[in-house]
Parts: structure tokens; sequence; C-alpha cells
């Protein structure tokens, strides 16, 4: 079951990310040229305030997004009770949230 | 067998759900919102019936050059001075107030014109454009609509079941309730009720070709027969002359072709592609539809037909693309059957459209049994011999709404009657109509499609568009003879529930009963009007001494016909409403 | 199917192999018919054969015949589709023709299916007209151009054949949900000037089972015979329901 | 329901966004969890990232970078479906969708190797 405020979110995070995920893919091809190294990563993260930002706004948006969308698929595939979906819903987009954030953490700090 | 019988009590019942019956149901629920209200219906409340058909549109006056009083005189001409005028007359006054009570409180919404005002057209037999509609589509529109109000209400709802019989109460002066069949369940259900309105909308489905819904077998009017209520006009069916013909085998026969396809220039060819219409009318094809139906059905006894028994409808000389865009859905709609309309040929045949009789009332909706109420095509009087395009979802809608004022009323108003308590029924007459309806359990074998087939035929050839005294006897002898058959013939499966071989088996019995009121009507009426065409008295007789038929049933089951004299209470043949037309206009009314 | 299959398939004047969907609430299945395949012959009338020769007891719908009362919709090789108006050379395949009740609703018998929860819907969505004048006053003067009008006539000429019900994969998997034909209803009718119900007709389309759960499948479209777009109605619905949310106008 | 109903090209879209969408989701926290690993010893990242170089890594993740885009620009597609004045050409859009996250992954994958 999505509501109003569900759906609304669901679509403003996609909205936000949209540009995000392009950056971000046009970096990957970048970057993947001259092979990944955690150094080459980090040299271009570590203390940066503008990625920090960057990846920051998208951890937040794709924490939103992504528990929107899980819910409901978990909803429209074993017909979860309502009431347990509210808590997935959180458990889902906190969890995105903490281990994206401490991602984030690791290649910004 | 009395265990199987569930007993139910209401104030106000309606049977059916066209728009007789369901403006019956909002009318009675606001004149009496104490009231219990409940609508019974043979299909899905909004789902059946003819209404929902409506393609061409509602006639109504809306003035600007037109008035209540041109509408009447066009519904008295076009019904040859048969019309009951009072009738008449309310049916077009109060389509005034009917069309915006559509528009502004239930929604529906007509087609405009640029400016925004109504658009009303031509309808073939009118002296002004007065027909308002939605597209060719209007009775999707007005249905779907008050379908919605409906379901949005507090009314009880009783979808596919079926009424079977009046039934009186045991004093027999009065109605008592309604026995249905659950058909679903095939649980029988005595319906007791102060008041009961017969909604079913007549529908001559016994021809060959016919054009009303599957669930129409003018089972109403056969339960008012047989409880001795007289029905008039039952002689008058109307015919559309082009229904189309695609086999034997497909229920596409028979339904409507608009009319408005030999208008646009549209050419009626015979099986070896001669334009014929010319031989029977200077207007050709734009001859009106009794011509052009007689016309046809002439083509057909003279066996210059095409290879399923018809003629043919060409428009490709119009050009297809032309055609198909002016008429989209009709094209559509053929291209989907597999016929190529815009271009090529199509089969088509006169289709039995509309009954014009029915059950006497007076202008209130009452029947001779108190407690009875009758609206919409069951009811008989407003178009007399001849019903004009338009006028019909007009007649449902303007007298389903004033049943629905006047049942109510008359439960609340504590006057004369005893309309205000339920009576007890007469327990036998449930008994001997549950076991009626029950009868082709009892038997075996035969085939009910098969004989209606036979009726179809026996109908077309011999009470169809073209009578004679010897073809209405020999319709008459063909009849009891089914009937007879009909009796031997049984169901193979004593299965109740939702047995739709069952209820072939009884529409067919409505039907046979309502062919020979029809056949025997059509023997009394020994001159020519409107749609009833004896070739044995093409002429129309004196219109001042017109007169109507009225048939009835005795109590041992048998049919007699007498006539009766057509009043005219409004205006005489020779007269009109209309001398000096300018200066009496009369505004229509609020 | 292309034009040259459907002409080597389809063969009138010889045999059909049907299989009808049998039984009711409690479960069914299909039983195989052999039925004379003819020139003008739609799944309508393979059914009406079946009954008619064959096997009496078999129960479906109908009443109009051509298209207009929405009463015979049937799953035809899988697909929902108004019978009456399906010709059989238009679903013929190598297989037999299988015939069965409407997806996403309860059947109560055979092809017969209970559209009593397709029609609750379109009440809980307020698909009713909530007049804002009466009997006494005049009609309104709209044109057909104007904006709103436009878009509610784009939308109006649904039969509730519920043919776009069936085919909503959402519907069938989340039962609250409204549907498409309910919210293509409320979307008319909230383009439509005269009505006054506009605010809580919102409430009832943005909440529980509301327009938000429906995830653009279009299948709704895809499906409907009267070539409507109930997906872009239901777009209509979120954009205003979003709106009137965003701007404070309500919310839930 | 059977077979052909799900032939649809619209109805194909909509199942793999939601696929898309899924395995995204299911993928997100692994990235996440690798990614952190930087915030103990940059050198475990890199013994991850030193097999990433495996060739059959390197499909998969093109793989991913093409299921990101695939729902980027399917939900693009939504998003204008729901937002913007309907348009009558939703097949071509989500063709066009399907074949730019081709293209997109294309990309990704040959500079990749
Ligand atoms: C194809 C077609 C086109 C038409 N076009 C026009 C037009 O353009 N303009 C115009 O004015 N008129 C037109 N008419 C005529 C018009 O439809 C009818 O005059 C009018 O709608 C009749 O309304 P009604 O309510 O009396 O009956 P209906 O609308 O036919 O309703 C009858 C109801 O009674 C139910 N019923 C029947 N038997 C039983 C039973 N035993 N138990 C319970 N319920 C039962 C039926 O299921 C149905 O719900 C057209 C008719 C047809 C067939
Ligand atoms: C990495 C990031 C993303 C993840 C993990 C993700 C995940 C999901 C999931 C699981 C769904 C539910 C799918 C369904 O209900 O069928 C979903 C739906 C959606 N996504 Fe994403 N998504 C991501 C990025 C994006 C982006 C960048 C956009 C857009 C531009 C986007 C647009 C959408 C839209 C519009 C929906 C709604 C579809 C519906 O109604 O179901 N997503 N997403
Ligand atoms: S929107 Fe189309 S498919 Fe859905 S109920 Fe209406 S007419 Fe049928
Ligand atoms: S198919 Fe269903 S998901 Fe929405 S667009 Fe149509 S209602
Ligand atoms: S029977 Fe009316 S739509 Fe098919």
């Amino acid at each position: 079951m999505i509501g109003l405020r569900l759906y609304l979110a669901q679509r403003i995070s996609a909205l936000v990310m949209a540009p995000l995920v392009i950056g971000h893919i046009a970096v990957m091809i970048y970057a993947v040229q001259n092979g990944l190294s955690a150094v080459e990563i980090l040299s271009r993260t570590q203390g940066s305030l503008w990625w920090g930002g960057f990846y920051g706004l998208f951890v937040a948006a794709v924490a939103v997004h992504a528990a929107i969308g899980v819910r409901a698929i978990i909803y429209e595939t074993f017909g979860t009770h309502v009431r347990w979906l509210d808590p997935l819903t959180w458990t889902i987009g906190l969890g995105l949230f903490l281990l994206g954030g401490r991602a984030v953490a690791a290649v910004v700090l | 067998m009395n265990q199987m019988l569930e007993r139910h009590d209401t104030d106000i019942l309606i049977i059916g759900a066209g728009g007789a019956g369901l403006f019956a149901v909002l009318h009675a629920q606001k004149a009496a919102p104490g009231l219990k209200v409940t609508i019974a219906v043979k299909g899905l409340l909004g789902k059946c019936g003819c209404t929902r058909m409506v393609q061409g549109g509602y006639n109504v006056a809306l003035g600007k050059g037109d008035s209540v009083e041109r509408h009447f005189m066009d519904t008295i001409i076009g019904g040859k001075w048969l019309p009951h005028q009072a009738m008449a007359w309310k049916l077009c006054e109060t389509a005034v107030v009917r069309i915006r009570e559509l528009e502004n409180e239930i929604g529906c919404f007509f087609d405009r014109m640029p400016d925004g005002s109504l658009h009303q057209k031509a309808f073939a037999g009118q002296t002004f454009d007065r027909t308002v509609h939605k597209g060719d589509l209007t009775g999707i529109e007005i249905i779907s609509r008050l379908m919605e109000q409906v379901l949005a209400r507090p009314v009880e709802r009783m979808e596919d079941h079926r009424a079977l019989a009046l039934i009186r109460s045991r004093s027999g002066d009065e109605i008592a309730g309604v026995l249905f069949v659950d058909m679903r369940r095939g649980v029988f259900r005595f319906v007791r009720a102060k008041t009961v309105l017969l909604g079913t909308g007549g529908g001559p489905t016994m021809y060959r070709y016919h054009t009303p819904s599957g669930d129409k077998s003018m089972d109403g009017l056969a339960m008012a027969l047989r409880q001795g209520l007289p029905l008039r006009d039952m002689e008058m069916v109307q015919f559309h002359p082009t229904g189309l013909l695609g086999g034997a085998n497909t229920r596409m026969t028979g339904t409507v072709l608009e009319e408005g396809l030999r208008g646009a220039g549209g050419h009626l060819l015979d099986g070896q592609g001669r334009r014929f219409m010319f031989d029977y009318a200077e207007a050709g094809e734009r001859a009106t539809r009794d011509i052009v139906s007689r016309a046809i059905y002439d083509e057909m006894r003279k066996g210059h037909t095409t290879p399923n028994g018809g003629v043919y409808i060409s428009m490709g000389h119009l050009g297809p693309d032309s055609v198909a865009q002016r008429f989209k859905g009709m094209v559509r709609r053929c291209a989907d059957c597999g016929f190529d309309l815009a271009g090529g040929r199509v089969e088509v045949v006169p289709t039995a459209h509309y009954l014009m009789g029915g059950l006497i009332c007076d202008p209130d909706t009452r029947t001779e049994l108190p407690g009875l109420y009758v609206a919409g095509e069951d009811a008989g009087g407003a178009h007399g011999s001849n019903r004009l395009g338009g006028n019909g979802v007009a007649n449902s809608t303007v007298y389903g709404g004033v049943a629905g004022d006047i049942m109510a009323g008359d439960i609340t108003s504590r006057g004369d009657h005893s309309l205000s308590r339920l009576r007890e029924p007469d327990e036998a007459a449930i008994a001997v109509e549950i076991a009626r309806a029950r009868q082709p359990f009892e038997r075996q074998g035969g085939n009910v499609h098969q004989l209606r087939l036979k009726l179809m035929d026996l109908m077309w050839d011999e009470v169809g568009v073209l009578r004679t005294g010897e073809g209405l006897n020999r319709g008459l002898q063909g009849l009891a003879d089914l009937r007879a058959e009909l009796a031997e013939t049984g169901l193979p499966s004593d299965d109740m529930v939702f047995n739709i071989t069952w209820h072939d088996w009884m529409n067919l019995e409505s039907l046979i009963d309502m062919s020979e009121v029809i056949a025997a009507a059509a023997l009394w009426r020994d001159n020519s009007r409107g749609a009833h065409y004896r070739e044995d008295f093409p002429d129309q007789g004196e219109l001042e001494t017109s007169y109507f038929t009225v048939a009835r049933q005795d109590a041992d089951g048998k049919l007699s016909v007498s006539r009766e004299p057509v009043e005219f209470t409004i205006v005489k043949p020779g007269e009109t409403l209309l001398a000096g037309e300018e200066e009496i206009l009369v505004a229509a009314p609020a | 199917m292309s034009k040259q299959r459907e002409t080597e398939l389809y063969r009138p004047g010889e045999t059909l192999a049907v299989k009808v969907w049998r039984g009711n609430a409690n479960g069914g299945g299909f039983h195989a018919y052999t039925v004379p395949s003819q020139e003008s012959q739609t799944v309508l009338d393979v059914v009406t054969w079946i009954q008619q020769n064959a096997e009496p007891t078999l129960t479906y719908r109908f009443a109009c015949r051509v298209g207009m009362c929405g009463s015979c919709a049937m799953m035809v090789n899988g697909e929902p589709r108004w019978t009456c108006r399906t010709h059989v050379k238009k679903v013929i395949g190598d297989k037999p023709l299988e015939i069965a009740p409407l997806r996403n609703l309860p059947v109560i018998k055979d092809l017969a299916a209970d559209m009593a929860e397709f029609f609750d819907k379109w009440t809980a969505a307020r698909g009713q007209f909530q007049p804002s004048q009466s009997r006494d006053d005049a009609m309104a003067a709209i044109s057909p151009d104007e904006p709103r009008r436009a878009a509610a006539n784009a939308a109006i000429e649904c039969i509730n054949c519920a043919v776009c019900y069936a085919a909503c994969d959402t519907v069938a998997a989340n039962p609250g949900y409204l549907g498409p034909a309910a919210l293509n209803r409320a979307w008319t009718l909230q383009s439509d000037v005269r009505d006054d119900a506009f605010a809580e007709r919102l409430d009832a389309v943005s909440a529980g089972g509301g327009c938000f759960n429906c995830h653009s499948h279009q299948s709704c479209m895809t499906y409907c015979p009267n070539e409507l777009n109930p997906t872009a109605s239901i777009a209509g619905l979120k954009r205003l329901s979003a709106f009137s949310y965003l701007t404070g106008g309500k919310s839930r | 329901m059977s077979g052909s109903h799900r032939r649809d090209g619209l109805r194909i879209a909509s199942m793999v966004h939601r696929i898309s969408g899924l395995a995204l989701a299911l993928f997100l926290p692994l990235h996440f969890y690798t990614l952190g690993l930087a915030l103990n010893d940059a050198a475990e990242l890199d013994t991850f990232l030193r097999w990433t170089d495996n060739p059959l890594v390197k499909i998969a993740e093109a793989g991913l970078v093409g299921l990101l885009s695939l729902h980027l620009f399917g939900g693009l597609r939504l998003l204008a479906l729901e937002f913007l004045p309907w348009s009558p050409r939703q097949k071509l859009y989500a063709a066009l969708a399907a074949s730019a996250s081709v293209f997109v992954s294309l990309g990704f994958f040959l500079s990749a190797v």
C-alpha cells in the first residue's frame, strides 16, 4: 500500500537521484579506464566536501527510494499485513542509510 | 416445495434497471427517504436492458423556436393519432425537466455546440432538430451515470434476480408482491412490497431479427397478462430497416446499423446489386423507417436476396475514408466482427426494435391493479402506432421518475387506498407459479434453442413487417403448436443454479405468450397504421374514429381482444396546436 | 497475429477446438469442445454455441451483443477481451481457443464473474457525480474545447467492462487497489466543472488503495476495448493530489 | 494469466523496471559494505578491487551498470508519463530507455577492459 506521502517521497528521491546516477556512471566510466584502486578512489574523494555532499545526498535519496520501492514489491508479492509494512520500510531505509553513510564516511573522511 | 422459498419484505419494489427502473429508484428515494427501496433485475444493475443501447439520443423541446406543443404534435402525428394524448403531452412536457435533471443532478454530459450550449440534432419524423445526444452512445452515458447514483445510495439491490410472477393479495384486490428466482443460487424468493413498478422494458425479441438486449423477453407484460391486466396497441412492433445480417448463428445478427448511414447517402442493393428503394418511394433510401423496412421485406420475399437472405447496404461510393471518419463507431464495430462497412457491402435486414404496445396505465403510471405501476417500454399509450426515434429513452426516464414519485406518495399519503401496509399474498398462487417455473425440470429432452429459432421464423414470416389475415391465422396456429411443444420440452439438468438454459426456456415461454397477443391484436386491426401494415387492409382507416386494440386474458387463460376509441382530449385529427405558432409558443415549463 | 497466419488457421466450414473453463468458487478446470467454425463468429458466439448445443448448463453473461454493456468480458487465450466484439479469426492460434472467466474477480459459475467488488470500488473512488445545481437551473454552458472538458471527454466512454481491471497486475497483487476503471471515472469527475465533490474525491483517490498504488504498467490502456487510457487518467489524479498536497491543499 | 498477455512491450518494461530496481536494492548493501572497508584499511578495499579485475567480474559489473541505467531511463520515462502531458509514444520511449542502457553499459565495459 502506497499513499500520497510515500509516493511523493519516492518520486522526489528518484528525481534527485537522476542527475546523481548520471554523474556517478560518468565518473565510473572515466575512473575505471585506468583500473580501479583504493588509492585512486580515495585520492579523489578524501577530504572533498563536494564528493561528500554528492554521495551523502545520493545515499539519503536511495535509502528513501529503495525502501519504498521494496516495500511495494514485498506488499504485492507476499500480501504482507499492512501492520508489518511500516516497520519493514523503516528498517530497510535506515539500514541502507547507515550502511551508505558508513561507506561515504570511509571514502570521504 | 415451500421450504425452497425465501421471503423478503420491502416498501417499494422496482423490477428492471433500465431508464425507467433506475429513475424510479432515485425519485422514490428522494420523495420518501424513510422508505425501503429495492431494485431487482434479471442481470447486473446498469449492464442490461435497452436504455444502455440508445444510440441516437433523447428528444426534448428546449425553446429557441421549438416548443412542447411542437414536440407533442410530432409525437401524435408520428403515432398516427393513436397515442394516449395526456400521456404524450406529459412525456413532452416533463422531458424538459428530466433532461436538466440528467445533466445537473445525475451528471450526464451531452454534446455541446462550440459556444457551450446543448447540441440538438435532427431525427427522422420531426419538424425540429431536438434530439439531445452524446455522440452515438447516448444510452451508455445515461445508464452509467444513473447506475453510479443508485450504487452510491442505500438502495437494496437484487441483481441476477428474475421476476417470475406478480402475486395478488389474499383478497385479490391488490398486488401483494412478486415472486423471483435468484438466478445465481437457484432459489425462489417471494418479495412483499407496498408498491411495485414493472419496468422490464418490453422488447420484441421473438422475431428472427431483433435489436434489443439478450435479457429482454417481455416477461413483464407476460406477467401482467397472466393477471388479467389489459394490454393495448400490441400489434404495434417497430422495425428498424437496417439490422446487421451475419447469418443465423451469430448474436451480431439483428443489431442496429445506424440510421444516419442511409441519411448520409448509403445505397440499399438487392442480391444482384440493384438499387431498389426508388421502386417503393420517391425519397429512395431516405424514406422513413417503416417504408424502408417494408420495401426490404418485400424484396426479401421476392427472393432478391444476398447469401444470408437480406439485402446490402453499400457506402463505398461515398469514399471509404470519409465513411470511416464520419461513422467511426459503426465502421469499427463492423470491422471487429469481420465486415467492411466503409469500403465494401454489408448485409442488412429489417429488425424488430421496439414495442409501442404495453400495459394500460394512467398518466401517473398507475395500473388497474392497486399497488402495481408501470413505466418505460412496458407501458402502452404514449407512442400510439409508432415511436419517434428519441422518444423511447425520453419516455422511460420521464415516466420512471413519475412512477417513483407516485409510488412513494401513494404509500405515505393516508388516502383512500390501503397501500401504506404490506399485504398477505395468495399462497396458492405462489405455489402455482413455482410449479410453473419448475415445469421443464419435470421433463426430459428437447432443445429449447431449436424451438426459439422456430418461434423467430414463424413470427418473422407470419406476423412480421407485412401482414395478412391468413398469415396471422397461420401464425396463431403455429404459436399454439409451439406452446404445446415447449410444454413437452425439458432440460437435461435439474441444477437450478445459474442455469442459463432454464432461463432460455422461461424466456421462450414469455415470448410465445406475447407473440400470441401480438398476432391476435394484429388480426383485430383491419387497417394499416404506423408500424402495423396489413396487405389485405392497406388503408389507414378514418382518423376521427381511430381505435386502439386491448388484449386481455381471462381466468381460464383465454385471450380476448377488443377495440376502444381513441379519445382526442387535446387535439383532434385535422387540428393542430401550432396554429399561429409564433404567438402561442409556450415557454418550456420550469 | 499476421494476416497470413490468420488465413491459414481460420477455416470457416470446418471445426474449431475450444477449451472452456467450468467450475465455481470452489474450483474447476478446462473442458474441451469442438465447435463448427463459421464466417461470422465471435468468441461470444462460440460460447453460445456450446451452451445451446453441447453443454446446456454452461453459464456466461452477455446483454447488448455490440460492445455497449460491458457484460461479456472473458479471458480469451489468457487475454481479457469483450467477447461479443472479438471475431474468432482475431484470436485463433494453433492451440485450442481457451476461454476462461475474467481475471482478478471472484468467479460465480463457469464464465460468469462476480463484479460486485469492481463496482464497490467504483463507488469508493467516489465515481458518482455530486451536483452543484438542480433541475431548476439552466444547463451549464461548457464549450467542448475547454481544456478540462476535453480531458473528461477523452476518458468518459467507459462501459465498465472490467477488461482493464482484469489486465492490471497491480490489481492482481494488491487487492485493496481501486483499479483503473474506477480511477479513470474519478478523473473524469475531477475534470468536470459542474461537480461539487472535488476535495472529497481527491481524498478518496489518494487514500489507502488509491491512485498511488498504480505502477503505470499500462496494461489497462493496452487492453481497453474502447481505446481509453486509464494510465493517463490515473497520472492526472496523481498530479492533482500531489500538487494539492504540496500546495497545502490537504494531506493524507 | 498465461503467456501471450505478458509479451506486450510495456508490460515487459514494467517487469524490467521492477527487477532492475530490486536487483539494485539487493546489490546496494554489498556495495556500501565494500566501500566501508576503506574505513579500516584501504588495503582491504584494494584486495577486493583487484578481485574485480577478473574479466568475469567486469562483465558482471557492466551488467550492474546496465541495470542501473535501465532503471534510470525507465524511471525517467515513468516520471515523464506521470508528470508531463501524455504522449502516445510510450513503447518508443521504453525502447529508447532500453537501448540507452545498452550503450551506457557497453561504454562502461569497454572502458573497463
Ligand atoms: C439498439 C437500440 C437503440 C435504441 N436507440 C434509441 C434512441 O436512440 N432513442 C430513443 O429514444 N430510444 C432508443 N431505443 C429505445 C429505448 O432503448 C427504450 O425505449 C428504453 O430504453 C426502454 O427503457 P426501459 O427502462 O423501459 O427498459 P430497458 O432499458 O430495456 O430495461 C429493462 C430492464 O428490465 C430488466 N428485466 C427484464 N425482464 C426482467 C425480469 N423478468 N425480471 C427482472 N428484471 C427484468 C432488464 O434486465 C432491464 O434491466 C433504442 C433501443 C435499442 C434496442
Ligand atoms: C540505485 C538506485 C536505485 C535503486 C536501488 C532503486 C530501487 C527501486 C525499487 C526497488 C523500486 C520498486 C520497483 C517496483 O515497485 O516495481 C523502484 C521504483 C522506482 N524507481 Fe528506482 N531505484 C534506484 C534509482 C532510481 C533512479 C535514479 C530513478 C529515476 C530517475 C528511479 C525511478 C524509479 C521510479 C519512478 C520508480 C517507481 C515505479 C513504480 O511505480 O513502481 N529509481 N526503484
Ligand atoms: S476503462 Fe476500458 S477496459 Fe476499463 S472498464 Fe472502462 S471500457 Fe472497460
Ligand atoms: S495496468 Fe494497472 S498499474 Fe496502473 S497503469 Fe493500468 S492501473
Ligand atoms: S454483450 Fe454487451 S459488451 Fe459484449
